[in-house]
């Protein structure tokens, strides 16, 4: 049963009246079904950042050592050595509350894929998590599957996870946050980009088959299709890091060789997102037969294999003459390995299923008209000076209380689940110092890495909340004695419709600006994470705490210089700055 | 020494496996493929750690029938030395080159942290680097590293000396409480019959550099090189 | 009374276990084998002699417990 | 034809996995719950068409990969 493409069905896919007519003018015509689902992923927040845009480009994103900033896979700096790390940090938050331990699996799987798909070999993991309150049962529910989740994966594919944060708070009750950066390092003259060139190179699907996983995500209302599809359709996708595994080898197996013109990893929207943004980037057209795309389910519409979210999979242009070379690297591996398309100079994806045509639209306008918003916002309202404190219960009592409350206490039962030494180049592992290190293999270089946000801080002042994450990750990095390079972040926060929290939201921003330029400490890549809201009990909606998480990257020339936390009985303790 | 270290669809410490080699010999070992059915002239055949086949199933089940396991038990048959880590010992187990098994850990969690492992057996191949009593630290790192074997098997480990390492504390206590995962008598490591092929859950290769905490792994690599040095 | 609930992945979500037990079967030459699902079983002793409540409770207790309703599908059956 | 192999830790093996779902079990307020075993199933999707024969090359795949003769014991029965 096919429901009429109309206004209320583009309602339904997340997009406005507004938005649906610019869909109506770049067309000339009604879409289709599947021309709709692109519109509505390429236009979602998700994949168009309408609501942060605008702000976003007032962050400082450039320095000496960067080599590229924001609109890569991920950031890209200069770490000496003619090496490059490659990192990036993103969030699954939704589905981290919708099944926790796959939720956070895919997390660290998508970025993996983000960093590995520029070239480089993921050297470490970290995290940023917030979860609700302790004595929420839920919460021990929550935490527990995204812990497991976040190691199942990452210890599998063979990343050691060394770095990360926790909170806990109410806000967080109905919509935890799990952020998961990762951290890669590559030859600096061996980056592989996303920009797609070469009319009539093959279009290249590897990694696992596709199925209807997560299709349209969360935005899909549950009216459009018939009970049975819901089933069918999966909204919560499982990871297979076995195969995350077998594709990093294969992929930077292929990259030593010269076949690869430009590679994406299907993230969210999967092959939608991949197919535009490479066809875009590269201001060519693309022509995808979706027969030939490996499929796992029987009977899977274009629609469908267009919004699949399933895992594992990557989307490269290859040179016509190494298609071999690379489909023998994938055979090796035991990956799924398509042609399933060609680059065109039409400007258009067209796309192609038994004999039909099912979609075909100009890249141009899909890209340049997509919608961008200037929210309203309103300033945070100041908080009341906490003024005299009292003590009720002594200064002994007091610290006791203060190290065993949740944000303080020990993190150990958390690290412990993951593998932090496989590599064999942590030289600082969880809990030694304040920031994680790691060599570089082959080389005395040792990168800093850290996770850090105070969302005490952002709420009470937006813009000195948002200055100090920045600071916060800035120290943590300095303290081990590595000089900060740059930052990428995770900005999560509640519904932007809502004049406060996009107040927060520009705040933060402005402070994590002027917080960069001070520091020289530029962002070179990030995601944003809107719409987390916790349900109350009474239907209304409370929006998280502004969780602006920061990951921040050092260097140290010589890993082994670096401080670590562990006072010797012979030091003196020193303290630095006012109090 | 030659050695030759076997990468499985889903392993991953043969790099850490490779540099701790490099360490003890100088010279760089051989990567061999799960596919191949030959293995080249070699003193030591290591099996390392991670993932096979994502560890589905149970841990090594699937690796034990890779084509190269036929090639390795020929290899261990005629005497030759073989040392599985982790995922591998869990391989030669179920491959049957070692008895018993390994379980998932009694507490149901991955397990991250520094143990101890007292030296059970001196004089071997694996083990001349220590005497018997020794106690060094190792990294481990695995969900599934609960020894279990028969009553019988385990009288035979004993009484026969093959029983390589056991968990302890700093001082080599062996007890309930020095035991992580649940290991039948805090079992850490087992020697075949003829003391040449040997598994161990603790990662000693991780523990080879005093920049990452410490050299407590290296006597195993350099004990090695002097009993296989050709 | 003993009950055994089998749960399985829901049909479509995707079972990376399964897939690769598939793949070992071929290369161990089981040409033979198709699709492949894999699940767990838990076998529960119950104080309990009414077969139909002890199902009940079976039941009761995967949807709180031993399933994951987001991905998984259970069924439970009395043993003897 | 459709098979199923079910693989249970064999009597005397300690289950932690079982033990620790018992004790979650009887804390969720199910107090009729005595011993509590953990296992794995497995469906396979078999070309074949003889049930006698599809189960012996069920067995057969269970001695060979599905189950550890060491710590496990298995059954095989056909689905349909
Ligand atoms: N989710 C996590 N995963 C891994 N390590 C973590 C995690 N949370 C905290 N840690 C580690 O615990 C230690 C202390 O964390 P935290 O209290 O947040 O320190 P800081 O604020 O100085 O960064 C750090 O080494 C940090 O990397």
């Amino acid at each position: 049963m096919i429901r009429q493409v109309d206004q209320a069905l583009a309602r339904e896919f997340g997009l406005t009246p507004d938005e649906y007519q610019n869909v109506l003018a770049i067309m000339g015509r009604a879409p289709s079904l599947t021309e709709l689902g692109i519109f509505s992923v390429m236009w979602s927040e998700h994949c168009s950042y309408k609501s942060s845009r605008a702000f976003l480009r007032t962050l400082p994103t450039t320095a000496p050592w960067v080599i590229h900033g924001p609109g890569e896979n991920a950031g890209v700096v200069d770490i000496g050595e003619g090496l490059a790390a490659i990192f990036k940090m993103e969030s699954h938050n939704h589905p981290s509350f919708i099944e926790p331990y796959q939720g956070a699996a895919t997390g660290v799987g998508g970025i993996l894929r983000d960093v590995f798909t520029m070239g480089a070999r993921p050297i470490a993991n970290l995290n940023a998590l917030r979860f609700g309150s302790p004595d929420n049962p839920a919460t021990r529910r929550i935490v527990d599957g995204v812990v497991r989740g976040i190691g199942g994966y990452g210890n599998c594919v063979g990343v050691p996870t060394v770095g990360g944060e926790v909170n806990f708070h109410p806000a967080y009750d109905g919509n935890p946050l799990v952020n998961a950066m990762t951290v890669g390092i590559a030859r600096q003259d061996r980056i592989f980009l996303s920009a797609a060139a070469g009319i009539g190179n093959p279009v290249v699907y590897v990694g696992s088959r596709t199925g209807r996983d997560g299709i349209h995500g969360a935005t899909m209302a549950s009216a459009e299709f018939d009970e049975d599809a819901q089933a069918k359709r999966p909204t919560v996708q499982v990871g297979d890091p076995f195969v995350e595994k077998l594709l990093i080898e294969a992929c930077l197996e292929l990259m030593q060789t010269d076949a690869i013109v430009a590679i994406q990893d299907m993230g969210a929207a999967g092959l939608t997102s991949s197919s535009v943004e490479m066809a875009g980037k590269g201001a060519v057209g693309i022509d995808l037969d979706l027969d030939a795309v490996p499929q796992r389910e029987r009977g899977m519409t274009a629609y469908e294999m267009m919004l699949s979210e399933s895992q594992e999979r990557m989307l490269m242009v290859l040179r016509p003459d190494r298609t071999e070379v690379a489909q023998a690297i994938f055979e090796k591996w035991e990956l799924d390995f398509a042609i399933i398309g060609t680059l065109t100079d039409t400007g258009h994806i067209v796309v192609r299923h038994k004999g039909r045509v099912e979609a075909d639209i100009p890249l141009g306008p899909l890209a340049e008209q997509a919608p961008l918003y200037h929210r309203p916002t309103a300033p945070t309202p100041l908080r009341e000076p906490l003024g005299p404190v009292s003590d009720p219960v002594g200064i002994e009592a007091a610290l006791v209380r203060l190290v065993g409350s949740p944000d303080c206490a020990s993190r150990a039962w958390i690290w412990d689940q993951y593998d932090s030494t496989v590599g064999g180049q942590t030289v600082r592992r969880p809990g030694a110092a304040d920031a994680a290190i790691v060599r570089v293999e082959g080389t005395r270089i040792g990168l800093a890495l850290t996770t850090d946000c105070t969302p005490r801080y952002v709420a009470a002042d937006a813009r000195t909340g948002g200055a100090q994450a920045v600071a916060e990750a800035w120290r943590n990095l300095t303290a081990t004695g590595a000089r900060p390079l740059a930052i990428t972040d995770n900005l999560n926060f509640g519904n932007p419709e809502k004049p406060e929290v996009m107040g927060q939201f520009a705040d933060a921003v402005s402070g994590m600006a002027e917080a960069c330029l001070a520091l020289d400490f530029p962002v070179v890549s990030g995601n944003v994470s809107l719409y987390n809201e916790t349900r109350a009990p009474d239907g209304s909606t409370v929006s998280i705490l502004p969780t602006p998480a920061i990951g921040g990257l050092g260097v140290l020339e010589d890993a082994a210089t670096a401080v670590g936390l562990a006072l010797a009985p012979d030091l003196d303790l020193v303290l630095i700055g006012e109090t | 020494m030659r050695a030759g270290i076997v990468v499985f669809p889903g392993t991953n410490r043969e790099r850490d496996m490779a540099i701790a080699l490099q360490g003890a010999t100088g010279t760089q070992a051989v990567m061999l493929w799960h596919r191949d059915t030959v293995l080249p002239a070699l003193d030591l055949v290591v099996l390392p750690g991670g993932f096979s086949h994502g560890d589905y199933l149970r841990c090594g089940a699937m690796a034990a029938h890779s084509p190269i396991m036929t090639a390795v038990r020929s290899f261990a048959e005629a005497g030759g030395h073989v040392l599985g880590v982790c995922n591998g010992f869990q391989i030669l187990t179920e491959a049957g080159l070692l008895p018993g098994a390994l379980l998932r850990n009694a507490g149901l969690r991955f397990l991250s942290h520094d143990c101890h492992l007292r030296v059970e057996r001196e004089g071997t191949a694996f083990t001349r680097g220590w005497s018997a009593g020794d106690v060094f630290r190792a990294p481990l790192a695995h969900g599934d590293g609960n020894y279990v074997a028969d009553r019988e098997t385990l009288e035979r480990l004993d009484g026969d000396g093959l029983v390589a390492f056991r968990y302890s504390d700093a001082a080599g206590r062996v007890d309930a409480g020095t035991n992580p995962n649940g290991s039948a008598g805090n079992i850490a490591g087992v020697f075949s019959r003829n003391l040449r092929v040997l598994g161990l859950m603790p990662h000693p290769e991780d523990l080879v550099d005093p920049l990452m905490g410490g050299i407590d792994g290296k006597p195993l690599f350099d004990g090695l090189v002097q009993a296989l040095a050709a | 009374m003993r009950v055994k609930v089998t749960v399985m992945l829901k049909e479509g979500v995707l079972d990376p276990q399964g897939k690769a037990i598939g793949h070992a079967l071929h290369t161990l030459g089981f040409g033979e084998v198709g699709d492949v699902r894999a699940g767990r079983v838990i076998e529960l002793e119950l104080d309990e002699t009414d077969q139909g409540r002890a199902l009940s409770r079976a039941e009761a207790m995967a949807q709180r417990l031993l399933a994951n309703s987001v991905i998984e599908t259970f069924a439970a059956e009395v043993l003897a």
